[in-house]
């Protein structure tokens, strides 16, 4: 994989995974939560069962994520973990053996400086950024940066994304599409409403990368169905609550696709 | 810098925002509104006894007797005109100090559009009068118990519950603050205040005044005030932030004096935060100017140099409220008095001139706060009695 | 009705009043203090909600949105401004619910008087946030402890310390009561009401209202609105006194409904008393309305046939107040929603008519009456979230 | 005394009082106060050493009393104490050997009825009333309905009160003038200030009737320095503030004029 950018290194983990006829797993969690010192073992933990790993970096105001992410956010905070923290691990750490996501606001990384951000990414392994308070129109600057490492900046689309803009989005989006739904499907495993299965397979045909849809997926039957109509699962809040209830992640990441 | 989920809304907001605020039928709406229901033009009070104290001539632009209490409605109102217009069928709001929810609730009701109110479980418990006075309004005031339980996490929980449902809410923003087009219609609304003030002081004196001048938190009632007068180049712009403690990071807020430029709520501005990104808590005696950043356009208009920015201490505004209760019968808010205190420092150094002072809002929300700080007589004293 | 040692100083006052009433340098720089102070002309308020909700046209003359938020500073100022005058060196009031009281404070800074309010110990421990208002507007406030420990006794306390220095005190009057010359000066600084209220309503209109519908405790407020309107004789008016729990005596304030012409604080007027001449313990949710007398106007009207007097109960005021709220976006003073309800029950027999309402004050003053009768909802509710 | 009008057997008994070369004393009392049962007995005792008798008829807004009377009128009218009650328990007394006069306010007279309250006064034996709160302005209805039945209405004057006010109210007053002072010497045994005797001799220079002072007089040097310029002294909160205590009246009247 060294050839790689680090950009395709994320496509390529996803690919790889659906090419055993498996839908992907992309497993999140909040940097160094619950317990900091045990930040590098349970991402191991989760690398072995997930394709990709997307790591929360922990900000003050997550106008965007829910409950879960929010308190394990403000504890991880409260713990000493900042973006630095999180990159020298990072560095200081082996091979996990699944390419690297970071999921952080705006904030953080105009406060390390984007291209000095850059750079350790690429010494820490990091393979690109989620930026849920970036939309396209105002990511001109830090694409540039992105590109110019080989970073991918993940753009997330929407089920009120008009089609244009899904399209535009899609097109521009690099190491997969993240399709977020807003009403969420949280617990329970029936199948899914056509309005979601449609909007996925709309989002698929506007893009050449993988697209992994973020539902608030718990069960096994969930993945199941969306396997169906994307490449990967991104499982948030479901695993951070393993977390904090004390669980070993692996198990529970083992049977949702089982 | 808003969440793609609301990229689509807040396009479809803008293009109403630009269609109404240029559609002469809804502007006299709401001039009219204005006029009848909330009390506009509000005064503009000679100062007589401040003017004497200080050695200038100070005006004060009386938002305190807009409906409700503050500078808040009018923005308020205007936006739940605009939601009636684009057919919402619930508004949704944050509020901190309660002012903003309060406003809110009213025009809400006024409009006849269901209101829901976003506001920290902190504040709650601060600001009870002003959450019993939403609820006598019809609102529903939902607390927040996420992040710091305050304005901030009302915000956060505000846009939240507008992601989930943002065709059919309308989200009522309260400051300059926020994604487009929020900190553009939020000044265009605000803009009567300093369109009132200009043409009351030339009616009243003959000549525009030296300097205006207004507190600034997220900025609305600065930059009504100051937007209508930018042409008017001799005319001095002071905003005063606040300046709580003093000037250690955490103890203020006063966000263009201290901050750096960075990401919050959706909008690119001067923010308070620390070396990794995170948004510093703030400190004011002033619930409503204890944000940690700032509408946009103040950035801008620092950064071109139009407005100069100060802050005002803790004490500083406090010992400025007394100051105006004493010399002139009104009862500032807390906010207000930040303004008053640029003011007297203004005058220290510019003896003589004309000020205008942009008094935002009333005090009496702060009594809880004021009684703390400045203690109350009772018991003291029972009375003399004459004797048959 | 006066003792004797007050017989002089009522005869000077009387002097002054028809002297400065009548004094155009007087009248224009009230006038002016009435515009530029206070915030006058007050809005009239097209009440759109409750006019769909009773069949009627309903105009609201806001009142509410006078400084200090309620009608009760037009009188304040006014008299501040004959005591400067007449030299006086401190201003004494009283003060039931404490609006005078703060009125008073308020006027008496901005004019640069000293000023002492007397009230009643159970009502500064049931006022508590009017009293830190006075205090910080930075009147002294002195506990009455004496009789029944309220109004009456803050009046005969008041009246008792003018007696003590009746040239150096002007004493200042709250409401239409009392003592030639009160009633007489406190009518015609209030008619700026009525007199509002009948221009605005043809500018907004075309026409006149067939009722004009205030509430009566002392009658300050209503007698302002009705006195412009008398000579109009198409229009009714109606005062709403306050029917408490019920027609007995000692459950309402209800005057001129249940009570006999008597002597109480210095005024022959219709008064609410026992068999043995006692003055009447009377009731009302309403602390401003809760007074056994009448301004001696009121009973004349009376007399004449030329304005009707109703009573609304504690619910009657209570329902009118929600639905303003509901309707308006406006949160009247309880004593105003006895107009309100009067108003409601006048609409249902006359339908279609066109109803001016005076609004006397705004209802954040009765915030902890209103919580004790329609419980708050927080706690019910810590809102829904929408999760990852 | 039985050819004597009432109004004119106050007016005696003042006078008889001075003839012996000692000023007249006029306690006050508060009618039933503390004790309903022994209003009859209190009454003689205090009749015993005064000239001239004034009961306070209680009334619930006395605006221009101060705080002892207050009390004790709340405390009478608190026991079922009412002007019907004072003028069946005076009617069923025996003579008390001075002559009473009613210290009223209006209301209370108003509920009466003036021709009921005179006829019922004759019966009782009282003499007169003192109305605080009747202007003479006001009083033509009232002072008709006395001089009908020969009863006295006392008018009070004060120190602010002009000259010619003064001398007409001088002139009109029964039985006696009742001059108050607003700031009052209670306590204290200084010599009267040159403006209250000033004041007194220009009352008693414009009426024939005696002049009676009412100063919150509390000390025996008080009555005899007040004795130069009037021909009466009113004795009333402190006297009312001694059966307050439980104590026995009359040594304390008796004491004022030793």
């Amino acid at each position: 994989m060294s050839k790689l950018l680090p950009r395709e290194q994320i496509t390529a983990a996803l690919e790889a995974a659906n090419t055993n006829n498996k839908v992907a797993l992309v497993p999140f969690i909040t940097a160094g939560y619950p317990d900091k010192d045990a930040f590098i073992s349970t991402l191991k933990a989760i690398a072995t069962e997930g394709d990709v790993v997307e790591i929360g970096v922990p900000f003050s105001d997550p106008m965007a994520d829910g409950v879960t992410i929010q308190r394990s956010s403000h504890a991880a905070i409260a713990a000493g973990v900042s973006l630095h923290w999180i990159l020298d691990e990072l560095t200081a750490a082996e091979d996990l053996g699944a390419p690297v996501v970071l999921m952080s606001y705006l904030n953080p990384l105009l406060a390390f400086g984007y291209e000095a951000l850059a750079k350790q990414c690429i010494a820490a392994g990091v393979c690109g950024f989620i930026v849920p308070d970036l939309p396209w129109e105002e990511s001109a600057e830090f694409r540039a940066v992105m590109d110019k490492y080989g970073l991918a900046l993940v753009q997330l689309v929407t089920p009120v994304t008009p089609d244009d803009r899904l399209e535009m989005l899609c097109k521009g989006s690099q190491g997969f599409v993240y399709a977020v739904t807003i009403t969420g499907i949280t617990g329970g495993d029936v199948a899914l409403p056509p309005t979601v299965t449609d909007y996925l397979d709309q989002v698929k045909s506007h893009t050449s990368v993988p697209v992994c849809a973020g539902f608030g997926v718990r069960h096994a039957s969930q993945v199941e169905n969306l396997g169906h109509h994307a490449n990967g699962v991104i499982v948030g809040s479901a695993l951070v609550e393993q977390l904090e209830a004390g669980a070993d992640p692996a198990p529970f990441l083992r049977d949702l696709r089982s | 810098y808003a969440p793609e989920t609301l990229v689509p809304a807040l396009s479809r907001l803008a293009d109403n925002v630009y269609r109404y605020l240029a559609d002469d039928d809804f502007m006299a709406h709401l001039d009219q509104q204005l006029s009848t229901w909330v009390g506009r033009p509000t005064a503009l009070t000679h100062a007589q006894g401040l003017s004497k104290r200080w050695g200038a001539e100070v005006y004060l632009k009386r938002e305190d007797l807009a409906h409700t209490g503050a500078h808040k409605i009018n923005n308020a109102l205007g936006q739940a005109l605009l939601a009636q217009e684009m057919g919402a069928k619930r508004v949704i709001a944050e509020t901190g100090a309660g002012q903003h929810g309060v406003a809110t609730a009213a025009a809400c009701a006024r409009v006849g559009i269901p209101c829901t109110v976003y506001m920290g479980a902190v504040d709650i418990q601060r600001q009870a009068p002003n959450v019993d006075r939403m609820h006598q309004l019809g609102a529903r005031v939902v607390a927040v118990e996420s992040g710091d339980k305050t304005l901030r996490a009302a915000i956060d929980e505000a846009f939240r519950n507008w992601v989930a449902d943002p065709d059919g809410s309308y989200y009522l923003l309260g400051s300059a603050v926020g994604p487009h087009p929020y900190p553009y219609l939020v000044q265009r609304l605000q803009s009567v205040i300093g369109s009132e003030a200009r043409s009351q002081i030339l009616d009243q004196t003959g000549s525009l005044p030296d300097v205006a001048i207004a507190c600034v938190g997220g900025g609305s009632n600065a930059i009504g005030l100051f937007h209508p007068l930018l042409a008017d180049e001799s005319i001095a712009l002071l905003g005063v932030e606040a300046g709580g403690h003093g000037p250690a990071l955490g103890d203020n807020s006063a966000t263009l004096a201290a901050g750096k430029p960075g990401v919050l709520h959706g909008s690119y501005s001067v923010l308070l935060y620390d070396n990794d990104g995170q948004i510093q808590d703030t400190h004011s005696v002033s619930a409503g100017l204890d944000y940690p950043g700032v509408g946009p356009e103040h950035s801008l208009l620092q950064a071109l140099g139009r407005v100069n920015y100060v802050s005002a201490t803790d004490t500083d505004a406090l010992n400025a409220l007394q100051e105006c209760c004493a010399a002139e019968g009104i009862l500032p808010a807390l906010e207000s008095a930040h303004a008053l205190a640029g003011a007297r420092a203004w005058a220290k150094d510019n003896q003589g001139k004309a000020i205008l002072i942009g008094l935002s809002g009333r005090g009496d929300k702060d009594m809880p706060t004021l009684s703390q700080h400045i203690p109350s007589p009772l018991g003291e004293d029972k009375g003399a009695r004459a004797d048959d």
